[in-house]
């Protein structure tokens, strides 16, 4: 399965803005935290897991996915929010933790969720995968279009809500695809210290599904697997257990010294920055040249700045609206 | 919403357990996007008997076996339950909640909070509670406190039948998670011992009991015994028993420990000026410090005498019949507890 | 492997040992539950899972443990008490709740621990393989002689614990053996509708260590299977999980009605019942005749009457030691 | 056993953080059955510093990173515990106990009673606790009466470096399970904003803090301030407020949950007759409630007004620094809660 170009440019612009969102949120987030680093400071405050370097995996996804399927992300939710078309005004004021936020400033970074196109996100390791099936199911009930996709981290797939929730959805043979994002590190712990394979979707064989391997952070490797595994699910043949071999560019979150990489590493990753790659591809493809990638780039900056723009001009709910919404 | 209270409930007797069914057969009767999953609750009918019948009835797509994986289903149901279904899913024993309880108060009771009001997640989480039958320490427990503690679910406890049939339908129909802890000694399964007082008359027709109004049991005038669950049917007896004596007792059954209905307690105190609160729980850190703490720190001057507790001390739960009866709240306690308020 | 002569007879002395301490605990608890079946009636109150017909698990792997050796078992742990030797009287009086019990009665028969022969169990699902991976550690971190074995039934495997445990001993190459019990029921629910696979040993792979199957109840498959596991254990050569297929020849707990049995079913299991298929064997391999298999039987029996005896005619200990123990 | 108080400590100031690594560090020192294992404690040293050192100190093998694996290495830990070691185990935040309980509560907790006390599990929980810096309602609560209603483990919650070092050197030699709730704004980590007055003289030989004996942090007669953690200092700032107003205020430090220091809270309350419990765990069915039920069921009569809580509010905590520092307890409103005590 190979992306049409208007998928590539689709997939591009969606990673060009998760990425411009990024480095902005970034530099916001440092203000007021320098030069002592205090989470508590600053107009963006608490934990800072950004996703630079992950973008294929979420476009790859996403490409096959329509507002009503059902994502459910993790703690490190930006670029799949983006692909998945999560309002951005409202998913950066809810960053800001502004009352035009998605929940009002209630969630927060670790906790988008944007009912209007089926996205939702959990701060606990492997705890995307169980709502993940839930939904599938829930879909497959009620005799509704739609899948469900599960995004979790490699180090994820240590936690016993993994293997509990591919058991699950094999044996009710649910719509829904697992997409493991192997970055290659849980905070500080590298995979090959905490896994005893050396890539999860060997473990497929364990649930009976089917298990790809996506190597090289490649982005029409996510697309094509991906789409594969959507389109099982949509027809009813079950889940597909997808690991992807991608990148952290940045450290786990805001603050991290990243001391534990060895020497190299991040250069090397930032070397192979996924979006420079695929912005070569799409060049020497024919589907972009200069002037339309400045375009590209502008208007997906543009499309950020808005929603920063629109989060900082937003207000704050009175206080006292903490006392509401825990009963609907 | 029809409130029908036991008086007028006509004659038809029905345990718990059946109860639990009825309600539940008959919202999904009513709604397709109500189902159930859990751990034996399909051929089977639920491991004590809350689910019999609905899988002839309603078939194994909407009564559903599952894996003996409570994080994976009870996860799902989270996510079903967002997705526009009224899942009602079984943890079997209440102290299994530790290797579920992520997907219990950190998804299932926040989504909602998360999303400002915007993602309704509702579900019945049902689970069996208690004691007194020898079952061991992880068999046994009734852990009120630990699930009331935790914001975002609303935790109801039945006595008696008329009570878990109208408080399972409101559960269902409930746009928030609801945690419904039933007793297994009120289940009215012989097998595990039958407290007659819970298996009372029930109406056939649908109808819902207010989730977070506490009922009085029994009216007095001299006393306030709060208890919830099996513990109303130890108030109940200990009231007789004070009655002979000449001491009229109040009966408080919260009925629900999430919203926690304090008014009715406060003004059944504020009436009587002695409380004694009932609680199978551990007794520390639980229901029981906080119904003694609700009436003192609004009004220490109706209080006549110390408020005292008689709850599960704060041990694991023995097996050994002999040291689980002595460990347990029973009616000669309550007695003696009020017996001991009024000798100081 | 193949066991010695000795080990056969081991085997067969275990087996029975256990079974006729089943069929006496049996008629024993239900004592005081006729005509109205009562849980808490009776000198044995409470739940009682029988373990008959999944001997042969118990003895062909505890005929390579010493008492040094650490087992963890499950709700269903009587068989693989007797085994690893527990102390038969302490471990019956615990079951009637006397203060000669392994405990003084504050455990129950789900709750067997003996430290003489590192035996214990838990009654929660799949909790029974943290504990056997830490107990491995532990020899490992103190270069002391000794494995663990964790038992666990064919439906703890689809619990979170069972793969968080497997992937934690072999990333950290624990002396640790994961023997499943598969009797093909979690109380009601049949493997095939809970489980993705066919055979859980399949799973191993997604744990990198061996997955290894024993067909049809053998004694003596169970015991090259777990022999060559726990040699390999011994050797530091990182755990093992086996899967037995057994039989639950009672109900999942005494008065379950086991209307969920396919018809035939049970009759079928008892026609194969493990104990009568192996006195076979030895006698055909002539290692037993009818005078010698009387005077073994009569010898188990003569054990389990003693301890039934010793626990009759024990105490209770006073209701307030219920207090004690809580800590040390 | 060496007790040490605050006082003769010495001028050596320590973080709570660096304390509690100087104690596992002694302790390792000493004995060769201790060890640590959790996600991150290695060459990161702890997301919240309390294991800095130990890495590079004893090596890989002593100190084990860990899969995200919290019910295999907890329960490991269990069993690594009842076979001669020591291991010191981090749950990194509290909130994800959802993950793990049953390991914790059903088996570290339980298994010393299970087994007629022949069974020993010494082995220490340590997790971080509390918000106030914007981490959002899965990575900002106390849980203290979550962990404190269960029986069988120890739980004992610091609020300065010299407490934290002995308790924690105290904890680790304890032969039952330990619950150790460090609180992340105490650690003296930058990155989380600092109380001052957590970081106080602590002596660099090893020493215990005797675990169930509530401090009394500053001595008063007219009003008795009870909590815990960063709750103290929450207290002894509203303790100056109230001086400046010529009210003399009493402050409780409880240290341990369990066991819960009761006479200490009751003997100074019998002396003040006034008492306020602050705690930043959520209000209802937690650790306010038992301490108001502690005195109240004990004597009546030496309140002279109704017990009042300053408590976070049972709602999820949410993201915004607006809304979560509203709800939370601080100074201010202890001193509000003081003065309406004497309004009433
Ligand atoms: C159950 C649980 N344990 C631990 C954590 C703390 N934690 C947050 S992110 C993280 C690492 C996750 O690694 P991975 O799944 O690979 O995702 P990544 O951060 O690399 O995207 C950990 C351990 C948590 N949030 N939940
Ligand atoms: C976590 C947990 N969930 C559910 C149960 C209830 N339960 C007790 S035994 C059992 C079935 C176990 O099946 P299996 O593992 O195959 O063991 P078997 O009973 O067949 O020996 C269940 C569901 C439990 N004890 N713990
Ligand atoms: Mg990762
Ligand atoms: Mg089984």
């Amino acid at each position: 399965m190979q992306p049409t170009n208007d998928q590539r440019l689709w997939m591009y612009r969606q990673m060009v803005t998760s990425r411009h969102l990024e480095e902005r949120i970034e530099a916001l987030y440092m203000e007021g935290k320098t030069p002592v680093f205090n989470m508590a400071k600053g107009p963006i405050p608490g934990e800072m897991h950004l996703s630079n370097g992950q973008e294929p995996c979420a476009v790859g996804v996403c490409a096959h996915l329509d507002a009503e399927d059902v994502v459910v992300a993790t703690h490190r939710p930006h670029h799949i929010a983006v692909a998945k078309g999560v309002d951005l005004n409202a998913m950066v004021a809810e960053i800001f933790g502004k009352a035009s936020g998605l929940s009002g400033g209630r969630g927060g970074h670790m906790h988008i969720f944007d009912a209007d196109v089926n996205f939702s996100c959990s701060g606990i390791i492997g705890e995307s995968l169980g709502p993940a099936a839930g939904a599938a199911l829930s879909r497959k009930m009620q005799g509704k279009p739609g899948v469900a996709v599960a995004f979790l981290g490699e180090g994820a797939a240590n936690q016993g809500a993994f293997h509990e929730a591919l058991n699950l959805a094999a044996v009710w043979k649910l719509p829904v695809v697992f997409v493991i994002e192997d970055n290659a590190w849980g905070i500080s712990v590298a995979k090959q210290a905490s896994t005893a394979v050396p890539r999860n979707d060997l473990r497929a064989s364990a649930y009976n599904m089917p298990g790809v391997h996506v190597a090289d952070n490649d982005v029409e490797g996510v697309f094509t697997a991906a789409g594969e595994a959507i389109a099982r699910a949509r027809e009813g043949e079950g889940p597909t257990l997808i690991e992807i071999e991608t990148s952290r560019l940045a450290g786990h979150f805001m603050g991290d010294g990243e001391d534990y990489r060895p020497e190299g590493e991040k250069e090397g990753l930032q070397q192979r920055d996924p979006i420079p790659r695929y912005r070569q591809m799409l060049i020497e493809a024919g589907l972009l040249d200069e002037a339309a990638d400045t375009e590209l780039v502008g208007e997906a900056r543009e499309r950020v700045e808005a929603a920063i723009r629109f989060a900082q001009q937003s207000d704050f709910l009175p206080p006292e609206a903490a006392l509401e919404t825990v009963f609907v | 919403m029809t409130n029908t209270t036991a008086t007028d409930s006509g004659s038809r007797k029905l345990t718990i357990a059946r109860a639990m069914a009825e309600a539940t057969a008959q919202e999904m009767r009513a709604d397709p996007s109500v189902f159930v999953m859990g751990e034996d609750v399909g051929p089977l009918g639920g491991v004590f008997g809350n689910t019999r019948g609905l899988y002839d009835e309603f078939g194994g797509e909407r009564v559903r076996d599952t894996p003996i994986s409570e994080t994976a289903f009870i996860g799902a149901a989270v996510g079903a339950a967002s997705d526009g279904m009224r899942p009602i899913v079984e943890l079997m024993f209440v102290d299994f909640f530790g290797v579920c309880m992520d997907a219990i108060y950190n998804m299932m009771a926040k989504n909602t909070y998360f999303s400002g009001g915007k993602v309704k997640v509702p579900m019945v989480l049902m689970t069996s509670t208690g004691g007194g039958y020898s079952d061991g320490g992880q068999h046994s427990q009734c852990l009120y406190g630990t699930f009331a503690h935790l914001p975002g679910m609303k935790v109801v406890v039945p006595s008696n039948a008329h009570d878990a049939k109208g408080l399972m339908t409101a559960a269902i129909r409930d746009d928030n998670p609801v945690v419904f802890m039933y007793h297994k000694s009120l289940q009215g399964m012989g097998w595990l011992g039958t407290e007659k007082g819970a298996t009372v008359a029930t109406p056939e027709q649908s109808y819902t009991v207010e989730i977070g109004k506490a009922a009085v049991a029994k009216i007095g005038q001299d006393v306030t015994l709060v208890s919830l669950g099996a513990g109303v049917h130890h108030c109940l007896r200990a009231a007789k028993a004070l009655g002979e004596e000449g001491v009229d007792a109040e009966v408080v059954d919260l009925r629900s420990l999430v919203p926690l209905d304090r008014e009715t307690v406060r003004a059944s105190v504020a009436k009587t000026g002695r409380l004694i609160v009932v609680d199978e729980d551990y007794h520390s850190f639980g229901v029981s410090g906080e119904i003694i703490a609700s009436v003192a720190e609004h009004d220490l001057a109706c209080l006549k005498a110390a408020p005292r507790r008689v709850a599960y001390p704060d041990i694991p739960i023995p097996f050994a019949p002999t040291m689980e009866q002595w460990a347990l709240p029973n009616a000669d306690k309550i007695v003696d507890a009020f017996h001991q308020m009024m000798s100081q």
